[in-house]
């Protein structure tokens, strides 16, 4: 049949010269795509349908909180001091309060992808049409698996994920309802909303990734993507540059195909085109001569050193400093998105010339210009007129000025005890007035670039610059290669891996994703990317976390990118591509659940995340989280079963879920080989933890990748690794190997020795039950259970 | 005008922190029944005049003998050091259980005193939040140069050489009778 | 055509037995219903598409914020410090991050209303199916102005309902994401997000209460509603008591079905039926013999009466504390939504029976129970069983033990510290000891009953049940008579009163709305509400206000809406219902444009709120507005026109919107008889502004009544009772009578000299131009400008 | 411990009011260059010893002539005592002009100092958060009884009899020469 669900405006219609009178319109028409597979339980879930799973979820891993604030200020009843134990003017605890918190965190994320999702599909829809297939090669039959899973359906064109997100959206606002005052009273209650969300947050993303992907025919899970150039270095550029920051593709798009029209080339021949955060990912696989600067953490920098001719923002991971910074440096302002719209003059109407002129020589900094068509001969117009009139003009201080800066710092440390990540600001600066810059050299590696330093100095110290400026010599070399994002995985390839991933015989998957918030420079997560690739772990990655990878060569001077392959099996480095592209990530677990072991997926959430939990050793890292999309994120992955590492920043997240080894009756599990309570360990021990620092991370990824599935070969394999490297960075055995070691067939060769006599003092038992089929859900074990 | 904490955004209340002194400090901790110290990875990077942190931590555990962990895997850099850390526990993971009033991390007599040193601004914020909030039955002091408002007891914000002093101070303190 | 939009879950049609593979289904068919009028410019808006209007609105209304924190910490880059003009990390500063909040609060607040109606519409299309016709009767044509003027459609069924709220919630997903760190940088922009939310809310708001009064067959506009009962004095009762707590009425009237079916006879006869917040005058919608306990802030006292022998609470106004308070007096509770579901465990699939003896005799003191017939079925049953068992087993101390609880008082003030109104507790408390509970006997009448005193006293006192104590006798008498909320204003009405209200004959139209946080007890509202329905003024209620208006009685012992009429012209008091009832009063507002000066609606919002904000002298008094819906509701007001006015408390909403006078450009309108730019007065002077005290209030509602289309003797009866209320409580003339007189015969007869000479003192001139036809969008004007 | 506001949850940092006591608070008033006074409705319920708080507001304006208005619809309670305030507004108007630094409600040269009285507690907090972001340019001063973040100067929490003295106090050094 060929109805197909369409979404207009009234607007739209009659301005193409149809009258609504003359019109029979079915809106929304759907039809159940294909009945591929029996329907599950829980298809389009409504907030208390997997109330009972994230029950015993949030039963082995218990919400751990730490207040941010004391107080709440949430509406006028406030504020109210929640301090030990008092409750506020609506009765909530604080327990409480911090789970509504958590809630509103995940509802901003799932919001914020939700929108551009919509936004994009809109877009798409309109340019392409809703009857747009959903084809993503001979390779990929489980197009959506977040889709499937969650809403029941297989969407086969654009049309159909209107309706996706239809249902995203409306319990979105069912769940952020409950953060009005006086609502839930159990921090578990909340819970289970976070976890709902973080669910419908990745159904979300696969749309938005999916969508894009098809109809600008992105790389469709080509593990051998082109290797883009990435790096602050491209500041050195000569030609007019664009300069991208943000989301949403849509605009960086519209700008190539603008030039491909006007014969302007491929970026870098003319024309620069270069993109700042997750839109970089996504114009790299539009086209991948278009340049990545890199994550969110080098915006205001770059927009300092004065490359770009023409600065567009869209939305999500941008600074709201970007207008002012392009002021400094004359570059002229186009922000595209009403999500993002700085208050400047809504353009729209006025003809291409008369904006361009305005912000070449008509001294109008910045306009509001939501018609990307528009935007895009606005934009490449402006950057080739503007060029020869600014001059890269840039507002790094030259080395002389540097000297009188420093004169005027009193070394107060004010800078200091502003900055987030509580750098040494303070002597960096100082330790210039004797000439010395490479303290601040340094610093430009481990800062955020959020300038919070420059706002708090007494003598508003550019801090930013002098870090460039101190920096100057070896950011001129910062020019790397990244692959360009892939998207999903392939359904080949999880063939491949699928049973030595659920076997344990594969170490684990491990994901570096979200942002730059890392505690001591993006070096670190390059070092874990390297190691785990190294020891053969799928390495998997996305957002700003894939570029920060990108930034660094090994002994030869090759980087990650060209180090490891970018195919999903044993050590390869697959960059998904953006930040929307994690929902590939997640996809792959469910995958592995679906074709491999064959389970079905059409609303039967709870089964597979039962099965991921159990059987599927993948772990995501987000070292550098910041922000409420990555709260979402990561809460989404909970929910699925999939275990999340944060850096030291995450504890602001003020949330984790912690699992007591010791708990022994919540890591029990049923076995249904036979029909038994089963202790299992603990394995996965915690579904989110915040570390210290990158050492306590490697051996915490290494651990959370156990599975209470794993063959004796497997676990033997996975605890190879996790002894190893906790040897080499405690300087003994780990302390809770008599949890994890089954029999003796577990125990690592190598340690053979080491291991069986600490197990001989602690006393350890070879288990009864060496191998077992684990589930922590009695609905799904009673699926499985023939016996009894 | 009122203590300020360290990092400036850092605002908690109204209860925090009761700022002490060295001696103050030592007495508390020498009197206590049964501490908990617990060290992080900054007590490697910090340093109190030439010397690492640490140093003065084995020394303030050599002088009043007490069960200690050492997180952000510092856990060598003491047995180095000729001190054996009681257990290898994240920090997150031993604040998850000092929640219980009954626990301790040598399964004797729970906790009165939980010493902090060593750990980074805001990680350190936050666990100390989370002691405050859900673990009333613990006092919580920090040695670290920074005021914490979400202790029960902190240093105000020294300069170098008053922490130095001040940790001088505070193991005279210990070691006095 | 037949084609309808349905909305379903593929769980129920394959569990009635119906296999999704034989079926095609068309969902969410819409068709455009009717083709009534001319389509506007903006339907379903998107978030840009009036922002120009609003940055019209901000431009004479501006933003003016009080932060309430100085921090922000919403992301893990934070907390940031914003004060005295820091940035944070994102680069957000102060008034942008007051604005975002605001966005936020709004976001929740429409949220909450949205998430209701979808719902309450699921629920009733359900029940009575989608194609259920919307008819409001004969005397009302224009059924759904706000949604007619928003959405641009003319809704024939529940089932197009759907529709209207899917939009809604997609707009609702769009804003709140701009929310995330990192997004707008101006405050105006973020204003107009709140604008948006705020428009949002009053059209989610009529789809709720439209689709329940069409589906439950509730009054229909009728003037002439019966009178139900309202008052704690119900604490007396008898016989067993099923309270319910909350804003969806589903679950009422599920009950009073299940009594109907079952020979229960009507409530009061054999059970009560008692209903505090909205769903009290929900269910006297449905049923006037139900009871309604009283406003927010009798919660925790009500319960602790330990009148009620079930407790049911689903949403929204619900304390925290209510599982608690119900345990502390055995009476069984019973949680229907899963918004807010307390932890407790899901009896769905439990038998009616087994539910009530766990609550009965089995030790269980809570459910959630989300299968509203099973929770009817289960509430009736126990409240019957449990009656005898409880025997209305109350926490309210006798006498003797007052000064026991007193001698213990300290008399340290922290009570009276953590109070939010700042009561002297303490001194109440202090003063038991000698004896005198009338202080105490006092604040019974001032408490929010939030409880927060009693968290902080050292000793735990139990200062509300205190209270209650000491007001014994006086509780008893409370009973009054509230008339039932009526629902839409009728057409015919509008048609009476649309030209004195345009022209100013009628003084205003002054709407008392929105929750209990008052500064110092209800009786002000009533007050108030009588004072200007004396005045011959239009009043109209709902909500919380509409219950506290009916607390109190005349000199000869009648009750508010005893002595006034219920229809919707000069001199009657108006209860149109719960808060969702409040798109009515918009929707009059809305009404007055369509139906009086027959001015399109469809998608035509910018023409609308134009005439609304020039000619239609309505303003809402939201006392004791406290709540994220509150904030929304009003915001919304704001964007169509309307003026509103807070109690002291309002300041923490930390945002209003206000003009002054002095600046004369932002009063200046385009009038469309010369096709001139023309000064107008500060009239409405501003669009939310918090005032400390009713007497400030009492002034600034006669003021913000005057519009610039007021005719002579419109002017001049307005200006009557403005000056009047300012000479009685300054003691003196208006300060600004001179900006607001245009020519002689607007002066008030009776002040006539007094003016005159206060205006010649000032050197005041007659206006130019005393009428004239006025616009404040160039747009709108244009359109109606019919010269140059 | 920190000082700590009079209403607990009313938390504000980390730029607090210092606490002075009777004495300096009428030195500032008196030296304060072209002060504005507000004063709002609390001030008729508010007792000071037997007196209501606006006599003490009175005899201020006497011993100090400056601009003053009378929020809170008290306008008539001073013109009752011979006094007349210079405009009629409600405290969010004025503060809304506060913010602009040529204003002055008297039209000559803006305000240095702004002296709050006998508002309630919240809604005073809130217009000074205003003025504390939004009009850097001016110093606050609270008169009331209960200590105040968000001025700039502020009492502590008083008792009523501390209080009394501190008024006193404020108005001998406002009257001394
Ligand atoms: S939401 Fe509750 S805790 Fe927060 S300010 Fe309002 S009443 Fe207080
Ligand atoms: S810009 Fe860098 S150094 Fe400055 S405050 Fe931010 S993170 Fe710290
Ligand atoms: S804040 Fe400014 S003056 Fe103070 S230490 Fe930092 S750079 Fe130097
Ligand atoms: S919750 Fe945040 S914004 Fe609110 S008081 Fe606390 S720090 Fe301030
Ligand atoms: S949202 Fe911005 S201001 Fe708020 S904590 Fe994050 S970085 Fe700081
Ligand atoms: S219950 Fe009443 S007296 Fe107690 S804190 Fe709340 S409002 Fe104040
Ligand atoms: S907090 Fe308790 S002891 Fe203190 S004044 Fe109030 S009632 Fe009395
Ligand atoms: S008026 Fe306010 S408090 Fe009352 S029921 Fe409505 S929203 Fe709730």
């Amino acid at each position: 049949m060929e109805k197909r669900p369409v979404r207009f405006s009234l607007k739209s219609l009659e301005s193409a010269g149809l009258s609504a009178r003359d019109l029979e319109i079915i809106v929304g028409g759907i039809e159940i795509p294909e009945v591929w597979e029996p329907l599950g339980p829980t298809p389009m879930p409504k907030i208390f349908m997997l109330r009972s799973w994230d029950f015993k979820l949030l039963n082995r891993y218990k919400p751990f909180y730490m207040p941010f604030c004391d107080q709440c200020c949430l509406c006028t009843y406030g504020k109210c001091d929640l301090t030990r134990g008092k409750r506020g003017s609506c009765g909530i605890d604080m327990p409480t309060q911090q789970g509504r918190i958590v809630v509103l965190a995940c509802a901003i994320g799932t919001s914020t992808h939700t929108s551009h999702a919509r936004h994009m599909l809109d877009r798409l829809i309109e340019k392409f049409g809703a009857d747009t297939p959903i084809n993503l090669g001979s390779d990929i039959n489980v197009e959506m698996p977040n889709t499937r899973l969650v809403v029941g359906i297989k969407p086969k064109t654009l049309g159909d994920l209107s309706h996706v997100l239809s249902y995203v959206e409306e319990q979105i606002v069912q769940t952020i309802s409950t953060t009005h005052t006086g609502q839930e009273a159990s921090s578990l209650d909340y819970e289970s909303k976070a976890l709902h969300l973080g669910m419908l947050d990745h159904v979300a993303m696969e749309v938005a990734d999916i969508a894009q992907i098809v109809a600008f025919n992105f790389p469709k899970g080509d593990p051998n993507t082109p290797l883009s150039e990435i790096g602050m270095g491209l500041i050195d550029v000569i030609k007019p540059m664009i300069l991208l920051i943000g989301h949403n593709v849509s605009e960086g798009v519209e700008i190539i195909d603008y030039m491909r029209r006007n014969n302007l080339g491929k970026p870098g021949e003319i024309l620069e085109v270069a993109g700042l955060c997750c839109t970089a990912h996504d114009i790299t696989r539009y086209e991948s001569s278009a340049k990545i600067i890199g994550p969110i953490s080098h915006q205001i920098r770059f927009i300092r050193s004065g490359a770009a001719d023409t600065l567009i923002i869209d939305e999500q991971c941008i600074t709201n400093l970007s207008l002012i910074e392009a002021q400094k440096v004359k570059t002229p302002f186009i922000a595209v998105s009403d999500k993002a719209a700085y208050g400047l003059p809504d353009v729209s109407e006025w003809p291409v010339e008369k904006i361009v002129s305005s912000l070449t020589v008509g001294g109008l900094s910045g306009v509001f210009l939501p018609d990307l068509e528009k935007a895009a001969a606005v934009s490449v117009l402006t950057a080739l007129q503007t060029a020869p009139l600014r001059q890269k003009f840039k507002v790094i201080p030259d080395i002389k000025e540097l000297s009188t800066i420093a004169s005027k710092c009193t070394h107060c440390g004010r800078c200091r005890r502003n900055c987030p990540i509580d750098l040494p600001v303070d002597d960096a600066v100082y330790s210039l007035r004797l000439g010395d810059s490479s303290k601040l050299a340094m610093l430009h590696d481990l800062c955020l670039g959020c300038g919070r330093c420059e706002w708090e100095c007494p003598n508003h110290t550019p801090v930013l610059s002098l870090m460039m400026k101190a920096a100057e010599a070896k950011i001129k070399t910062e020019k790397y290669k990244i692959r360009v994002g892939r998207g999903p995985i392939l359904d080949t390839e999880i063939r491949e891996v699928g049973s030595p991933i659920v076997l344990g015989e594969i170490p684990g998957v491990v994901a570096f994703v979200g942002c730059a918030n890392y505690p001591e420079g993006g070096l670190e997560v390059a070092l874990m990317a390297r190691e785990f690739a190294r020891r053969r772990y799928i390495v998997t990655t996305s957002g700003c976390s894939a570029m920060s990878i990108a930034m660094y060569r090994n002994e030869e001077g090759l980087t990650p990118y060209e180090e490891f392959s970018g195919v999903f099996e044993a050590g390869g480095l697959v960059n998904v591509g953006s930040c929307v592209a994690n929902a590939h990530i997640s996809g792959a677990a469910i995958k592995i659940a679906n074709i491999f072991a064959r389970r079905p997926l059409r609303g039967n959430y709870e089964e597979i995340a039962d099965y991921v939990l159990n059987r599927v050793g993948a772990v995501g890292v987000a070292w550098g989280a910041y922000s409420q999309k990555a709260a979402s994120i990561a809460t989404g992955f909970n929910r699925l079963g999939v275990p999340v590492i944060l850096g030291p920043q995450g504890l602001k997240y003020r949330r984790m879920y912690l699992g007591r080894f010791e708990d022994k009756e919540s890591f029990t599990v049923y076995d249904a080989k036979t029909g038994r309570r089963v202790w299992i360990g603990p394995a996965p021990e915690h579904l989110i933890i915040s570390v210290e620092n990158r050492k306590e991370a490697m051996v915490m990824i290494a651990k959370l990748c156990l599975r209470p599935n794993d063959t004796t070969r497997g676990r033997m394999i996975k605890l190879t690794h996790y002894i190893d490297l906790y040897k080499k960075i405690y300087g003994k055995l780990p302390e809770d190997i008599h949890l994890l070691v089954r029999s003796e067939a577990d125990i690592p060769i190598t340690f053979k020795d080491e291991v069986l006599s600490y197990l001989e003092k602690v006393g350890w038992k070879p288990w009864e039950l060496p191998s077992i089929d684990p589930y922590y859900s009695e609905n799904v074990f009673k699926k499985y259970y023939r016996g009894g | 005008m009122a203590v300020t904490p360290w990092q400036l955004g850092n605002i908690f209340g109204p209860r925090v922190a009761i700022q002490v002194k060295g001696d103050a400090a030592g007495r508390m901790i020498k009197a206590a029944k049964h501490p908990l110290l617990i060290s992080g990875g900054n007590a490697l990077k910090e340093m109190v005049g030439d010397k690492p942190y640490i140093e003065f931590i084995v020394e303030l555990l050599k002088a009043r003998s007490m069960p200690f962990i050492a997180t952000g895997a510092t856990y060598k850099d003491f047995v180095d050091r000729g001190l054996n850390p009681i257990k290898i526990m994240n920090a997150v993971e031993v604040v998850d259980r000092l929640r219980d009033s009954e626990w301790s991390i040598d399964g004797k007599d729970p906790h009165d005193l939980v010493v902090f040193a060593g750990l980074s601004y805001q990680y350190l914020s936050q666990l100390l939040s989370c002691i405050k909030h859900f673990a009333t039955h613990l006092k919580t002091i920090c040695l670290d140069r920074y005021y914490h408002p979400n202790a029960d007891l902190s240093f105000p914000n020294l300069t170098e050489e008053q922490w130095i002093e001040n940790l001088k101070l505070l193991l005279d303190n210990v070691k006095s009778r």
